[in-house]
């Protein structure tokens, strides 16, 4: 082990924005060999800190020493060039370059002739992958991929540097355990070459099982630094949100009615075939699967965003139609997609045009022409219900932080009080308190007679939550399991596919 | 006191990127600077509703005269109305309008007369009959129509047909690679006329390379330099002389007189001629 | 540069400053520019390039293009002065003939470039040529005269001393002003531009919207052609010409976006007004013509950079 | 139709697909046509607009726009006109003169867009009108003539039989193309463009690359414009009228996208061939001007409908 001197310190850091002060005075340490893990609620500033340390935006107030010399960085390049790498929350793919290039990007290796030298950049992408095990293939184009495919890549981008400081806001948004692992390997490996690693997540158990230290931030505000040896959870989460939270997933049993929908031999060329299930009301269904198993896929085309093939669809005994999105919606489906940036989020609009963008039509009369009280009132019922922390709810949603960007989505589909509400991913980016407030929510959906369909890489949330499994792999349903046979083993396990051969 | 002696004349021009406006406008420069007299001249664009809003700004600017060269026979008109309503005098320069009779006068040549001493100059060289190959301007434009309407005039009763005919929007490059999509077509003809000289020299190039010098005469309008320099070598055989300069002098003349409260006739013509080696050193 | 300096203060409205210090400039060169006179003038003159650039808004900010309106205008007014000579039809018929030709072509552009998938430019690229000659064939080159009082005074009368373009100019940009703001098809239109994946998956039939959005402006622009054609008392083929970017620039300076999902009708009506007041004016203090586009390009870019300067501020 | 279902089958080809059907509906109606001679002659005619869109093409790669070309042909033309006249230069004068005025053009358009944050589209359309003014100031409107016999033969003459402008066209075509495909500023064209935010936080100097890519289509419009000046013996301040939306038409006519990214300069040849083959084509079987633009609007269309087809199923 490397000793312990210092990387990195900031100190009474500032930075704000029209109508936020983002990060008041805060201070952050990083030592070499050290996993520094940064939490804080959605908003707290996390990621504004770490983009002024990695050169996206000036700060205006404070110092940063980095190896005891004061720095600023004026731009990305600046901050690469003195061993800073970042793997930002937002997914930054370049969607029609390949893998390779994407990783690569501006330190091709070049040939004698300074062009390209692709041999060279294959193998180093694919010794990169080894180390990752990682199964991508470099040349693939980059928009081909599934949203945990890309993050895994950038995963591999960040490490590719071998800088000295790596920033991983949210790593592990989309992906699952399996890669965690990997990565956490990954990261182990790093700090015993000395290497100092600023760890943002939500999720609890990651950040037990890989961190050294947390600096705990509120409000845009430095609360405390601490060893994580010895932190309870409690303590944790009552820093951080200034309260006790008593159950992180409420889960509050409620009576499973008839059945709600029926979905029978629902295919999908290439992807999956012939898949049935049902749901019933009162009832949360999980999926779980590994990263590409076709979970997405299942959801979207049960919403008619992918065209199916073939396949019934079956609602209260009724067949239905579901050919687009407004037909589903018509039907009484909401889906909170996995991806918000792209398909959950019109980021150039506010929050509230966004809140109401699905159910537009209730807040008219005439089915065209806007009430707009009666919108605002919606909307600021919304926000507080779900504590999205906003400016106001003309702010630009894209300028929002990433879990309360999530909130958005989630907010926008609760307004539209659906009868079968497909979650894929919802808790991406969500902080702990947060989470249990949603959790609280779908539970009492599911009381009302809804029917829930809950995809999540998080195991815990996926068996904290449901009260019955369908496990995939490989766009096939290899198992289903009740509230009482799920363990974590035996899903992990069908998820890999050997449950078939057992 | 002395503002008020000063004389404001206002002209909105068809078009400043042209050759040929060019030289009348410089022509007006001069001699409103020999003159003393106050001169704003304005760029039309090619645009009707781009002149009438010129005329317009003239109209709140009080200025003592407005000449215009219109691009547009109807679509200038309204602006003549405009300035008659507001009692500024206005008249017309190089082309004229519909409602003409409002006008004070118009001082120029008469459009078709140009396509019509082209095509005289024509069966003077050739006889009357022959093939001809028509190059114009951008169709619709109003120097497009009445220089064909003067060729067909001049043509009327030969035997000269038009076995083709096509637009290079005055263009240079454009007639150029017209030229040599027709002569690759196998397209036979003996006489290329082109509505300008600009299109004409292009043309004249494109024969040249094929080596077809010898059997098609090129005919153009403008007498610009570089086609006088042509017909001076004998490789165009003629185009048609509009005196650019003696129309822009005249112009301004006309507008003192006009301010001056001097009575005017209702038409002063500057005619056009005929270009060829014969009178070349004339122009 | 000071002026630079105040308009970054005055955050958010650096395009209205922009051109209030142009209007200022304008008025110390030329004893004429800011007069009654003038002024209605300007508003007269701006009024048919302003309901087209309305059209071309709300295309740009749905997250097209639209290159086709300067046609549009051209066969709107041929056509619409078919039936517009003196005791033919009532006045209704040229009107309804003109709407229903941008109509039409508002349509071809919207079903191409969203049923087709075919990228705006080149639909929008297309019927511009197409409109072009067919405004020369329905008219066989010439122009269409001789048109009825009725007609004629369609753009050329007033209204209580006001003239009569500017009302309807005013009338259009209420109406649209209206749509975009206070009616759920303005929202999708912001929606559909901002993100169309998001906005199909919210139940939003992002096609026919599109549809609508270039309807709109094909009608805007079919009315926009026979406005002009009575203007200028002519249905002329070759009417309309560089209006498709003169409509654009309108939009584009008044800071809508050319990706979509952005944009205000208030902006772009001071896009439009700039334009115009700089060839106004650039007239009336008389700069030599090649200097008034020279002139032209740089208060363009000018402008434009003081409003993201003071955007990026603020 | 079956042509469509025809092409629908070949997938990503779309393109290549519809130009081979044009030439041999075209080779049909006239026998001129598919001849030796008169493929020289289209490949001479298409070389220069060959050449500056393949400038138009890398700036819309990089998530660009250039409207600027068509003037810059006219001020490279007219500048280097200025230093052609016989015994007075060496021809390097003449055409460094246009290169570099393409250069200084292209500059200002990309310190503006990326430096100054203006949208690409104010910019260029700035600097055209700007250039159209200088075009005219540099030679008082009127043309520059008296080409000395070394300038002339620039775009005239001949290597070996094929005419020097199309080995000039196929030299920046290999040259473009080997540096878009296989050097590392080619692929961080993509990758601006692409994604913008994400190549700044990998560390690539977003600004100079695009300032780069704008002074190389400069340059490339400035070298047209010289050849244009060559070919058609004048330096005409009007030249390169529309320059530059045929350049954008055919790089998207090419697959090439309008919001950066994607872009391939084979397509570009093929989108510029095309616009060529059909001006000639149609001029060949003397189609009636009026149609001739409706029959090009439509082949335009339906061509790249045909190529997105192919590319949807494929
Ligand atoms: N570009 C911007 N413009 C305006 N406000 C911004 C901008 N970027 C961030 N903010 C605001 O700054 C605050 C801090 O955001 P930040 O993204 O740092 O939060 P975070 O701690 O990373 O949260 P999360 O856990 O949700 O990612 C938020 O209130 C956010 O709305
Ligand atoms: N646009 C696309 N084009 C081609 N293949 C795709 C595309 N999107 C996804 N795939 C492939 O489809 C499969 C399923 O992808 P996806 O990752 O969405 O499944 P998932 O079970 O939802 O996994 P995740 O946990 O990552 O959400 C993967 O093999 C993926 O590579
Ligand atoms: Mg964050
Ligand atoms: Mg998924």
């Amino acid at each position: 082990m490397v000793e312990k001197s210092c990387l990195l310190k900031m100190e009474g850091v500032s930075k704000s924005f029209p109508g936020v002060k983002a990060l008041k005075d805060v201070t952050f340490t990083l030592n070499r060999g050290e996993v520094h893990v940064l939490m804080g609620e959605n908003g707290a500033g996390k990621s504004t800190l770490m983009k002024v340390l990695a050169g996206l935006y000036n700060r205006d107030a404070g110092r940063i020493l980095l190896n005891g010399h004061d720095v600023a960085f004026h731009s990305p390049s600046e901050a690469i060039a003195a061993g800073i790498s970042m793997i930002h929350q937002e997914l930054m793919p370049i969607p029609h370059l390949t893998v390779a290039e994407n990783i690569y990007l501006g330190r091709e290796p070049v040939t004698f002739l300074r062009t390209i030298d692709r041999r060279k950049l294959e193998a180093m992408t694919r010794e990169l992958f080894e180390r990752l095990h990682l199964n991508i293939d470099p040349w693939s184009i980059m928009k081909d991929l599934s949203v945990a495919e890309m993050q895994m890549v950038e995963i591999a981008k960040a490490t590719s540097w071998n800088s000295d400081i790596i920033i991983m806001d949210e790593p592990t948004s989309a992906i699952t355990d399996q890669e965690v692992e990997n990565l956490f390997r990954i990261i182990r490996q790093l700090k015993n070459e000395g290497s100092g690693i600023i760890y943002i997540s939500h999720k609890m158990d990651e950040i037990f099982e890989i961190g050294d230290i947390i600096t705990v931030f509120r409000d845009g505000e430095y609360v405390q630094t601490c060893p994580i040896k010895g932190l309870e959870r409690s303590r944790l989460i009552s820093m951080m949100v200034g309260r006790e939270i008593q159950d992180i997933f409420p889960k509050t049993e409620c009576a499973i009615a008839d059945t709600i929908l029926e979905v029978k031999d629902l295919t999908l060329p290439g992807i999956f075939e012939k898949l049935s299930f049902q749901l019933h009301r009162g009832e949360i269904l999980g999926i779980a699967g590994l990263m590409g198993a076709g979970r997405t896929e299942l959801v979207e085309t049960l919403f008619g965003i992918r065209k199916k093939s073939e396949g019934r669809i079956i609602k209260d005994g009724k067949a239905i139609i579901i050919t687009s999105p407004s037909d589903a919606i018509a039907n009484g489906f909401a889906i909170v997609s996995e991806d918000r940036k792209d398909v959950g989020l019109v980021l150039k609009m506010s929050v509230g045009r966004n809140l109401t963008l699905t159910t537009l039509k209730n807040y008219t009369f005439w089915g065209q022409f806007m009430q707009e009280k009666r919108e605002h009132v919606s909307i600021q019922d919304q926000i507080r219900r779900l504590s999205i922390k906003t400016a106001g709810e003309g702010q630009q949603v894209s300028t929002l932080s990433g879990g309360n960007q999530q909130k958005v989505v989630i907010g926008k589909w609760l307004l539209s009080n659906p009868d079968i509400l497909i979650m894929d991913e919802p808790t991406r980016g969500i902080d702990v308190a947060a989470k249990a407030e949603i959790h609280k929510m779908i539970c009492s959906l599911a009381c009302e007679g809804k029917g829930i369909i809950l995809i999540s890489s998080e195991l815990p949330e996926i068996i904290g939550m449901s009260d019955r499994v369908l496990v995939m792999h490989e766009g096939q349903i290899t198992g289903e399991l009740g509230r009482n046979d799920f363990t974590q083993e035996c899903i992990m396990h069908m998820a890999t596919g050997q449950c078939l051969e057992d | 006191q002395s503002e008020d002696a000063t004389i404001r004349v206002g002209a909105t021009m068809q078009g400043m990127n042209d050759t040929y406006i060019r030289i009348v406008t410089n022509a007006m420069e001069e001699r409103a600077e020999e003159l003393g007299v106050k001169l704003s001249i304005l760029d039309g664009e090619a645009k009707a509703e781009k002149q009438v809003a010129q005329v317009e700004n003239l109209i709140a600017q009080d200025v003592d005269v407005i000449i215009m060269n219109p691009i547009s026979l109807d679509g200038c008109a309204p602006a003549v109305e405009k300035a008659v309503k507001a009692g500024v005098p206005i008249f017309t320069l190089v082309s004229v309008v519909k409602n003409q009779d409002k006008c004070v006068t118009y001082v120029g040549s008469d459009a078709p007369e140009s396509g019509k001493i082209q095509g005289e100059m024509i069966i003077a060289d050739n006889g009357t009959s022959g093939r001809v190959a028509l190059i114009q301007g951008p169709i619709g434009h109003d120097a497009q129509i009445g220089r064909k309407q003067g060729l067909m005039e001049a043509f009327a009763g030969t035997n000269m047909k038009i076995v083709v005919e096509q637009t290079a929007n005055w263009q240079r490059d454009q007639a150029l690679s017209l030229m040599e999509n027709w002569l690759q077509a196998g397209q036979e003809f003996d006489i290329v006329v082109a509505q300008n000289d600009n299109m004409a020299m292009g043309a004249l190039k494109a024969i040249e390379s094929a080596g077809l010098s010898d059997s098609i005469k090129v005919y153009g309008i403008d007498a610009t330099s570089d086609a006088k320099a042509a017909i001076e070598a004998g490789r165009l055989m003629g185009t048609v002389f509009q005196d650019a300069a003696g129309q822009g002098k005249m112009a301004i003349d006309v507008a003192v007189r006009i301010a001056n409260g001097e009575s005017v006739e209702d038409v002063v013509f500057i005619p056009y001629l005929p270009v060829n080696k014969s009178n070349l050193a004339d122009f | 540069m000071n002026i630079v300096r105040l308009c970054e203060r005055t955050s958010k409205f650096g395009i209205y400053i922009a051109f209030i210090l142009l209007c200022v400039v304008l008025s110390i060169l030329s004893p004429y520019f800011f007069t009654v006179k003038n002024i209605v003038n300007i508003l007269n003159q701006v009024s048919i390039i302003g309901i087209i650039a309305v059209g071309s808004t709300i295309v740009l900010i749905s997250g097209g293009l639209d290159l086709s309106p300067g046609a549009i205008v051209a066969v709107a007014g041929v056509m619409a002065a078919h039936f517009g000579h003196p005791g033919q039809y009532p006045i209704i018929v040229p009107i309804t003939v003109a709407v229903a030709t941008g109509l039409a072509f508002g349509a071809v552009n919207g079903v191409l470039t969203s049923l087709g998938k075919i990228p705006p430019f080149i639909v929008t690229l297309g019927t511009m040529t197409i409109g072009r000659g067919l405004a020369l064939l329905a008219c066989d080159g010439m122009q269409v005269i001789d048109l009825s009082e009725r007609y004629i005074s369609l753009a050329n009368s007033e209204i209580f001393g006001i003239p009569i373009l500017i009302i309807l100019f005013a009338l259009v940009f209420a109406v649209f002003q209206f749509v975009l703001t206070k009616m759920r098809f303005g929202r999708h239109i912001y929606a559909v531009g901002g993100n169309e994946t998001a906005s199909h998956v919210s139940g939003l039939n992002v096609n026919s919207i599109k549809i609508a959005v270039y309807m709109l402006a094909g009608a805007l622009a079919g009315f926009g052609g026979l406005l002009l054609s009575s203007r200028t008392v002519v249905g002329s083929p070759i009417a309309g010409q560089g209006y498709e970017l003169d409509a654009i620039a309108a939009a584009v300076i008044g800071g809508t976006s050319t990706t979509g999902g952005v944009g205000k009708l208030t902006g772009t009506i001071i896009g439009a007004l700039m334009i115009q007041v700089i060839s106004n004016g650039l007239d009336m203090i008389n700069v030599p013509s090649y200097w008034q586009q020279i002139v032209k390009g740089s208060i363009i870019i000018l402008a434009v950079f003081i409003d993201m300067r003071s955007r990026n501020k603020g």
